[in-house]
């Protein structure tokens, strides 16, 4: 293998392996309020910087400071805090029901909450979402309720797919919120037509949609930046860079020379870097996305910065390729802790009141759950009517599917008839 | 009444579908502006706009995913590929996406979008612009597929299409533009001025997906296929004084099946044709689905007339197509044998 | 000899090509220092290096088009497709360019690049971890399609894939990677180690391709099948004490027309099965095949057993799949009619 | 249609319709040698200012100047014009070949001459090329022989591509030149592997390719650009920026926001924008490049811009769709003017040698074209055999494509048969 010796291939490396002391000094980081606010109608090409730089607003004293302050009303804060912890506990108890072999499947957000509580938080009830599926946040924020979420865990009776995805791959038609895909970024490039169809119809709704730093590889990203371009769709493109793609660091998503959000001026688009555990930073980039799309200043890529700090999905043991418990030395800490520490300062919360909320929302979540298995669980109760999965795949069903429909009936009844002949087939 | 080829007869769908319905809206390469490579949508731009009439860039899956996007924003988004050897770059969206979002929703979203798209050879168009995939849109589970082989039906079964709140993928053979074609490149070209098929009706109508069109009755044996082979067939069998019952399938997906296997009940014999491809091809479905309902019915095997399992090679086009030549031998075998 | 499951098999393959030939490089998501999801490359990093055991982006339209540029460039590149659900983005890169570039070039230039790849269902993996879209590369022309159904054919059909010239697209059946399965969900997982075929020797051997095996010699019926029907139509048969010769294509392009048929004219009758859906799949092709080579030995219409024509749905993973209930009600019905 | 009024969705527009016209002013010019030379293993992010000037060497006045000045010899500038003389010779007649019937389809590149045979010329032979179909230049400055590419559009006995590809999509492995596609853009990313490959085996050789700018917008634009950025991979990716794709204004690929170029920093590999109808400052800009690649500096998207003046194809009619005779207003001129002019100014040519070379390469295109018709013609000569259809799908025929053959044989054999079979039915 000479080869070996000679190859000139260059290969991007992790901050760390396992049993490798972790080093996140390639994470450029700017200081708490440095970053300056442009005008909300800036052209793309004049504000390249943002793109490069980091927005903060929480320094490390837990302060509220500069330009990007968006100097919310501590009730507010106090809801964001709050959805925030009921993602986290929500995500705590279904994985513990997967490991306890309740549920098949699970994917956990923990670290990123900031994320889609604080975007969701920032946009209106008509703005449509196109969620991955890292984005319960979103959910939680636009008030879908727990019941609803668990039953399509539990593929129940009450399963808004109707038992036809995995675990959380949500949607909400009343709630705007698109149908998650096990398809990565399919949905980047569906927002920014959702979009310009708003733009078509002149209406003043935004699109807004999520995809992981590992995603924007596929082609819909590009075609996602491209479309919201040429067409200067009213989109917000949300690029989560949590470091990691399943086992893959994010250099091999080309984030090892330049940032990710540095592809929107490329394109022509405003790109924006934020701090992605920056509750207060979150919100006030995305209200002036918002208010750039609603004024027809055109799409913003944002690139939300953050730390995947369980492992990708309940499938996943992260111990076989990175350094343990490595998110403990994440410069940008942890987004609930930031956002308490903020309303503790502003002596609008409490450690007690802390506890309080998360006793409430534990019971919340159990009682949910409780409520949730009455409709069905995987081993007893009520189950979906396998019928089901012969409808939906048109409007009408056609001819075919009903045949096919009826076969699978017949073969369940059927299958006693096969069993006892087996048995006669061993007596002979 | 009017006489129109088919590109005229398509025009007139997508004018009439945009002038009743405002959320109906065309996008594609080229199609704006200059009216579509083919001139399928020309003028269109200059009577309803810029936004209705979209010109858009150089990237099928781009096209293929915005348009989703549209319909689910209540839009009903009619995309241009501007030949369907292109429509790989759109093939996850259309299979992973479009085809699945009413499913995985559980009915609550869909996005009702037709992609048109110009298919099949006899063009001289080498191996990139004579393509006819459709056999492969037919294996994917919730898609509607579509191909017209005259003015009239292309025009009705495009409205019908547009308003359907499936996708569907619409098959346009090119070479049936122009006029009718009977697989015989020395013969002049016949307009659609000359047949009857060609008299359209300027209103709005439908032609239903899933009603195949017994283009000619007959006793001796039973031809199944679509598009340019539909004339094709009927030349061969004409030709060979065989007294064949030609059954232009119109939609792949939902299929007739009724009528094809009455007519196969009727006549015990049968030949599916298409241009495309042999081995997996959509022909291999029709012969399937026959066999399973008519296997006691058949007095000889079926037979497959097809285009060779090669690309479409330039030079050698009228080698490669499957013309009356191919059908005569399929013919011949069909009958003789007993 | 050793004992190994199919993913052992694997690796085992690739280890080996590998270490005989400096131009064999692997590349795919998650394939490099972590060895994989479903850990077949486990270990070849570190042993071959970063250079020849490649992660690459999530970008399988970016992954096939640059391993069709290493080919060119005197490569033998072996790409994963993470699951078979997700090779649509790379679609275009296979039908347009992988499949064609020996052909337009006139065997100038030829990509020698394996696409290995899971398929199949009955994981719990819903509908875009559970597809079976092989039947779909088989109307390609230009492309081979192989999938194994046990760990002694799978490294030795994989061998002969990566020293083939010619592209072929490698489905690998991921219920069967740790054990056979005869579709019953029921009853306790068995593993490859009690099995005859997870004996593989641990050198370098090669398995043709385009050479079915018949896996169990029988009179009454042919079961025409590949991958993980291969057990479950065995399984069923003996349920029902019918005698029935079961083949394992083991490759479907090309295609062993000659073991089919001889196999159908002695039994008369015929199953084709496998787990994709039903219309326009690969069993459309198989049943083509056979009726029109075999149309006077048949006693009876040929069965088609396969998945439904839905997407994958996750809560009914057992009524969709093709189980034993499936290919017995098949089987009655062909081995019934007379 | 109350959509109308509302309606917000931007669309670009080109600089002139039919009857309008043109305005050239939306082209970012710089003034020939005002653009820094930046050193050739300057990192991506620290010369992006590359990607949005435009390099030039010839002023008006037709002198080289700054620099980008190659400082070529006299002679490599003569071979050089001769190169671009003789491209445009071979298209004009080519295309009167196609108006008389004589081949069924072509495509000129008449005013972007300079774009291939500069670049060829600054590449190395063992380089490889992933051209596109208006890249003629690249086989002529390659050296193809003329008669190579007339009988490949011919479509004859001695065409390389044995009758299965379109005229015009040539190869050449002898030349190191990859087959054309008539598939847009999907030589971009194989160049990329094709370079990973010399990488990966530690060779110096690297891959070129050419795709329009409206082709930028295809996914396989982004894959390149991706995995040259994640690899680093010796590789130049030209976008030709001809302003034009059919009748597709440069607007809808993304022009209108940003300049082509500026992709590359976005990805963060070096992008850079250079006159493409200046000899010297594409040789500069190429050589630039190749440097980079070569001593493991990255790669480089270098952006040509200029002008398609001819129709898309002789299938196109552009009267339909912009202004009769813009290219006349092009502010970038015409490369072979603007080169002749240059050695001129040297000293180094005159009009007679012009006129001379002109009536010699219009001699040798004559003869050429009489070689080639002499191995067949669309209408007379000998004809390339049919069973060739049947090979190249895979090494070895496979046993149904030998019977396919035998079939195709057994038809045009049994037309005769069917013929008189026909004429019999028309007795009874
Ligand atoms: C088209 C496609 N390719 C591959 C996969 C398999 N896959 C699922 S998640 C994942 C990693 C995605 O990482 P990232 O985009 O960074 O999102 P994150 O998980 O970090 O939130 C991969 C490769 C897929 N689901 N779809
Ligand atoms: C995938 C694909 N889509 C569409 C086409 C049809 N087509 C051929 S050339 C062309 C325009 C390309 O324009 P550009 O990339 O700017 O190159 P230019 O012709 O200007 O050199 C189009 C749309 C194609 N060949 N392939
Ligand atoms: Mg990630
Ligand atoms: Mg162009």
């Amino acid at each position: 293998m000479g080869m070996n010796k000679h190859s000139r291939l260059h290969l991007p490396s992790p901050p760390a392996r396992p049993g490798e002391a972790p080093d996140f000094g390639y994470v450029d980081l700017s200081a708490a309020g440095a970053v300056p606010r442009p005008d909300i109608n800036a052209r793309a090409r004049d504000i390249v910087s943002l793109s490069l730089d980091l927005v903060r607003v929480l320094d490390d004293a837990g302060e509220a400071v500069g330009p990007w302050n968006p100097h919310l009303d501590p009730s507010e804060l106090q809801i964001g805090l709050r959805h925030m912890l009921l993602t986290r506990l929500f995500d705590d108890r279904m994985q513990r029901n997967q490991r306890a072999g309740k549920i098949s499947f699970y994917i956990r957000s923990l670290g990123e909450e900031a994320v889609s509580v604080a975007q969701c938080m920032a946009l209106r009830p008509g703005d449509m979402l196109f969620p991955s599926y890292r984005n319960q946040g979103l959910q939680i924020a636009r008030g879908i309720p727990l019941v609803d979420l668990m039953c399509q865990l539990l593929s129940n009776t009450r399963d808004m797919c109707k038992g036809r995805q995995l675990p959380v791959m949500y949607h909400s038609k009343p709630g705007n919120i698109f149908s998650i895909s096990g398809n990565l970024a399919t949905q980047f490039p569906q927002a920014v037509g959702w979009a310009m169809a708003a733009a078509i119809k002149g209406e003043d709704h935004l699109a807004a949609s999520w995809i992981g730093e590992g995603s924007s590889a596929e082609a819909d990203f590009h075609h996602a930046l491209l479309f919201a371009s040429v067409y200067q769709a009213p989109v917000i493109l949300n690029v989560v860079n949590n470091q990691w793609a399943i086992s893959t660091f994010q250099g091999y998503a080309g984030g090892e020379q330049r940032s990710f959000a540095a592809r929107g001026p490329g394109y022509g688009i405003a790109g924006i870097r934020v701090d992605g555990n920056d509750f207060l930073a979150i919100y006030a980039v995305t209200t002036w996305a918002a208010e750039r799309a609603r004024t027809g200043a055109g799409p913003t890529l944002i690139e939300l910065v953050t730390y995947r700090a369980a492992a990708h999905s309940t499938s996943d043991d992260p111990a076989r390729y990175r350094a343990k418990n490595d998110h403990e030395h994440w410069p940008l800490g942890d987004p609930i802790l930031r956002l308490k520490q903020h309303l503790i300062g502003l002596g609008e919360w409490s450690e007690a009141r802390h506890q309080a909320m998360t006793a409430e929302l534990e019971a919340l979540v159990a009682s949910s759950w409780k409520q949730a298995t009455s409709f069905g669980t995987m081993s007893e109760g009520p189950r979906l009517d396998s019928d089901l999965m012969f409808e939906d795949v048109f409007k009408e069903m056609p001819a075919h599917l009903q045949r096919q429909r009826d076969l699978m009936r017949a073969e369940k009844s059927g299958l006693e008839g096969a069993r006892s002949e087996t048995t006669g087939a061993e007596e002979t | 009444m009017a006489n129109m080829n088919m590109i005229q007869a398509l025009n007139s769908a997508m004018d009439i579908m945009l002038q009743r319905d405002p959320s109906v809206v065309l996008m594609g390469e080229d199609i704006g502006y200059f009216g579509g490579v083919f001139r399928a949508t020309e003028g269109l731009q200059r009577k309803y706009g810029e936004h209705r009439v979209i010109d858009t860039p150089i990237a099928e899956g781009g096209i293929v995913a915005t348009a989703i996007g549209m319909g689910v924003n209540g839009l009903r988004p009619v995309a241009e590929i501007q030949f369907a050897d292109y429509i790989y770059p759109g093939f996850d969206q259309i299979v992973s996406e479009l085809a699945r979002i009413r499913y995985r929703s559980a009915g609550e979203f869909f996005a009702p979008v037709t992609i048109r798209t110009p298919c099949g050879g006899g063009i001289r168009g080498g191996q990139t612009h004579s393509q006819s995939p459709e056999g492969i849109f037919t294996h994917v589970s919730g898609i509607k597929v579509v191909m017209p082989s005259n003015p009239h039906d292309a025009k009705g079964l495009l409205i019908t299409s547009i308003e359907d709140d499936d996708p569907v993928v619409f098959f346009e053979p090119k070479r049936l533009y122009n006029g009718p074609f009977d697989g015989d490149p020395n013969k002049p070209a016949v307009p659609w001025s000359s047949h009857p098929k060609g008299e359209v009706d300027e209103g709005y109508y439908k032609v239903p997906l899933g009603k195949a069109d017994i283009v000619r009755a007959g006793a001796d044996v039973s031809i199944i296929t679509y598009g340019t082979m539909v004339y094709v067939a009927a030349a061969a069998a004409a030709a060979m004084n065989v007294d064949a019952e030609i059954i232009d399938l119109r939609s792949l997906v939902p299929l007739d099946v009724d009528v094809i296997c009455s007519s196969v009940r009727k006549t015990g014999r049968c030949i599916v044709a298409h241009e495309a491809t042999r081995f997996s091809g959509f022909g291999a479905e029709l012969l399937s689905i026959v066999q399973e309902e008519c296997f006691w019915d058949l007095e000889a095997p079926i037979q497959r007339v097809t285009g060779w399992d090669t690309p479409y090679p330039h030079a050698f086009e009228w080698e490669y197509f499957p013309g009356q030549a191919r059908v005569a031998m399929a013919l011949k075998t069909v009958m003789e044998s007993v």
